[in-house]
């Protein structure tokens, strides 16, 4: 982490982390298609992947077009392989039951809707303006998660049990969005990006209140994983990949 | 006697009927397992879509698709509302579902297997699906008919989009253009089976007709369907898998050849490509979703008792 | 299914259809790795993987030289899409428990088995002398296979009746192999590879024997499903072959 | 403490204890839970590389790998069954495992991450690996030292594989480099860790050493490991991730730094990137596989009371 951070490269890099977030997250939602437990959810759930592969198109966009060398959102989504890769480790996490899905789909939008209002502020009027587009749409998302965490915490013994499962086994994986690097930093202190160390304060509140009014326990152990924002990720992203870019890969030639 | 003919005579009249007027119990039978099989159609439906998803091939066609899933989720919603307003709950629907008592089209037991078919879907599939569904918005049940308008405004977008994925494909590299070709090759008369077998001989369908439940026969829908689909296939450039096919400018249509209706009548028996995994993958989301519907059925209660604990 | 088949077209297509078989059942019994019920069946099943993908080896190669368009072994596993694999649909069934992934293995290596030792008397001496070499994997394999479906099958009530589920999912998947197409039929006649209306018998009799002591009740019901030996599959394959495919399709210039 | 003493000159003498002869039981206890350690270490050892068998790069690697992992399974039934003769069943090591009261080696907790990993895993995994077996050859429990000799002439088959993987990828294409470079980055430090913290202050080891359970101590080994591993980097143009990497003439060795063994530590703990899947897989083989197990028992326990039956 050099002392000297050139701005458009930690903006490259800051907007991967935004843009793959939403791809990954909404690519693992979107696996849920037809399988989700009540009609309600398959709608909600297309809703969200939706629009997550929509706010993908928006900073990955904006991504390549700050990078300048004519790389598209599809060229980054479809041809990057793992180490390229910028998302957090929380979203690449298989789906598991709905519980899983549901729980990290809340400790993400408790992430997402703070850091999208900060991004909202933001001096590169690019970057702000798409903040605000997903910020509508994100508010959503969490008012969502939120209340069915809490009537699935606070439900019957078996929900209870899976949904205090899922917050177990996904705490670790929180760590990693508010632990800001040299890049992180940078862009803070250029006044693109939010400050993640003050966002904790925000996310910490949220959750705090959503999982005492779900009657959930937040697990004690402070091992928290992390490299996914600096492109270490986890074995399932590999095989997501394989998956998402197979038609790409494979016919490089074509368009669709 | 007398109610049933002051009953037809509205239905003659144009007049719609609602929910809670009276009706005969075979028209209120027919609607329940027609809208059912329906709104069972979208859902399954989802599946074989669904199955692409993953692997579409840019974030816009993956945007498209989600946003066409969504869709066809809130059609069977729409769908079951109005067949609960004839008395029948979601969960006894998707239980007969289940049980293998009602049906879901049967295009949805033929696989997706390439790229190319998600486009031959929404090109084929849908578009028989609009020329069912185009006439029902005067169908004589209100809820049925309401339903029907807000889906074909939505369907007929779906089409577009899987023509649309066709023309890429048609016009596209040596891979896509086989596709393409294969796609509508496999979809070709299946899409033609979705109209049903020829209803010349069928005593519902006369039933169904005089009380607009079914607007049309389904030979006549077919022929419609085939006149205006194959103009299509030939602006792309592919060839309808149906050496028969002619222009019969006597009757200002095409002729063309029959399904095989004993594979049509295979499928509905359970023996289709996907029929077995199409249920089970139902089967696994309602059993594996028990424990979020209790869960939810749970908080329910208690919000609901906690005031009354408290008085 | 013309009346003119040129020989050498219908060799490849045999040969594709042996070769692309081993190479599909090879990869679903390699996911097993490392999950299996006993140790002792970790090794069997990595055994029987190890043996099916040499085997694929020979038959994809000896297709390339036959085809005579410079493609190799690997060309053909990873450089094809679905519609032209020619593997049986009952390969590529997915694993489901333990159960399913055995019976699967046993009614392949019921006709695989009298298969090879018809391949071994071909008059392409190319042919035999792969067959005879793979006859001698493959009697283990069916040695083994059979011996577990009559333990499981005779064994505990829960393992009867896993045994029975399995045998009713995957034998609408049997008919294929043993019903000939044109050019099954022009390869028995050329006395390349032996007729598969012959290898009915065999298999019928042993199926038969072996399920009976396994006491377990063949499904009555007729419907077979077909397709796999002329390229129509299962939505199962693709997924497979994304992931099978993934680095030759992502690094198409590179050497391993 | 006589019988301590004629032990301990059977094993100064370079005698083998077999079974079931006398010993004492510290060194019972050292060498279960060493042997039970090392076998869990080749089972869970599956996992990494089992993540990349569905996707090795050529029919011909795959098949490698796939006897790869045959081996190790091989190794693990040895290594049990050398377990057994000490009075512990595979089931009880296996439970321990699985209730967390048995270790198997950290490595096997960091995750393979593109197809290079395999490469490194067999050049350095297996690399160190084979500098701690080597002199267990040479160790004093009989069946240990048997299964040791076996082990040792496949391991360092499989070395030259990762090697070969290695080679292949550090003179490939730009990306097949950076994969390279990438995986022996990740990797170097926690092969260094596979030798254990330095034993100076470890009253264990003294005594393991004069049971000859233990051959070397850690830090002679980690020293071979790097002075082995160092000119091989160096041959396939790969850079040790270690800037203080230097030669040193006077020790004849190399400098190098040490790992973080806080990390180490934690890993140890549980909390490395990949413990709980490692873990959560065993498990679910395990728990899945309750019902062939039992199926198997109830069929032979058939065969077994059939002919009494009959008497």
């Amino acid at each position: 982490m050099g002392a000297v951070v050139d701005l458009d490269a930690a903006l490259f890099e800051g907007l991967c982390r935004l843009g793959d977030s939403t791809l990954v997250l909404g690519h693992r939602v979107s696996e849920w298609c037809g399988q989700a437990p009540v009609l309600e959810e398959d709608i909600a759930l297309a809703n969200v992947a939706l629009d997550l592969i929509g706010q993908t198109q928006m900073w990955l966009g904006l991504a390549g077009e700050v990078e300048g060398r004519e790389r598209t959102s599809d060229t980054l989504a479809y041809h990057r392989d793992v180490w390229d890769f910028r998302n957090l480790l929380l979203v690449e996490r298989p789906n598991g039951d709905f519980g899983h899905t549901l729980m990290r789909q809340f400790l993400f939008d408790a992430w997402h809707q703070p850091m999208l209002a900060g991004l909202a502020q933001s001096r590169d009027t690019r970057v702000a303006e798409i903040a605000v587009k997903a910020g509508k749409e994100v508010a959503y998302h969490l008012e969502r998660s939120a209340d069915l965490v809490i009537r699935l915490g606070d439900g019957s013994g078996e929900s209870h049990a899976r949904m205090q499962a899922a917050l177990d086994t996904l705490w670790p994986y929180t760590g990693e969005m508010m632990v800001p690097d040299a890049t992180d930093a940078a862009l803070a202190e250029a006044g693109i990006m939010p400050d993640l160390n003050g966002l904790r304060t925000t996310w910490d509140a949220l959750v705090q209140d959503v999982l005492a009014e779900a009657t959930l326990t937040i697990p004690e152990s402070g091992f928290m994983h992390k490299g996914g924002k600096q492109g270490q990720h986890s074995e399932h992203l590999g095989h997501m990949l394989a998956t998402m870019q197979f038609l790409p890969r494979a016919y490089p030639d074509a368009t669709w | 006697p007398e109610k049933l003919a002051a009953f037809q005579a509205r239905i003659d009249a144009g007049e719609k009927i609602e929910p809670k007027e009276w009706m005969p119990e075979g028209y209120r039978k027919t609607l329940i397992r027609q809208i059912g099989q329906h709104a069972h159609s979208e859902i399954v439906g989802q599946l074989p879509e669904g199955n692409w998803i993953t692997r579409a091939p840019s974030l816009e066609r993956k945007a498209i698709l989600l946003a066409k899933v969504q869709d066809e989720a809130g059609h069977g919603l729409y769908l079951y509302c109005a067949a609960e307003t004839l008395g029948v709950s979601r969960d006894e629907l998707t239980e007969a579902l289940l049980a293998g008592k009602m049906k879901y089209s049967s295009i949805f037991n033929y696989p997706t297997l390439t790229w190319a078919d998600i486009g031959a879907v929404g090109w084929l599939v849908d578009g028989a699906a609009i020329m069912n569904q185009v006439p029902l918005q005067r169908t004589s049940f209100g809820p049925y008919s309401r339903a029907m308008i807000r889906i074909c405004k939505e369907e007929s977008f779906h089409q577009r989009q899987g023509f649309d994925i066709m023309r890429k494909m048609a016009t596209g590299t040596k891979a896509q253009r086989h596709m393409a070709q294969d796609a509508l090759n496999r979809f070709w008369y299946p899409s033609l089976m979705m109209f049903g077998p020829s209803d010349a001989d069928s005593v519902h369908s006369a039933q169904s007709i005089r009380w607009k439940i079914k607007m049309n026969t389904n030979d006549e829908l077919r022929q419609k369907f085939v006149d205006q689909t194959v103009p299509q296939a030939e602006y792309l450039g592919l060839t309808v898998p149906d050496p028969d096919l002619r222009w019969n400018a006597d009757k200002g249509g095409y002729d063309f050849s029959e399904p095989d209706w004993d594979e049509f009548f295979e499928v509905l028996k359970g023996n289709g490509p996907c029929n077995t995994e199409r249920l089970a993958a139902r089967q696994k989301a309602w059993d594996d979703g028990a424990w979020v519907r209790d869960g939810l059925m749970a908080h329910a209660a208690k919000q609901h008792s906690a005031p009354v604990a408290a008085e």
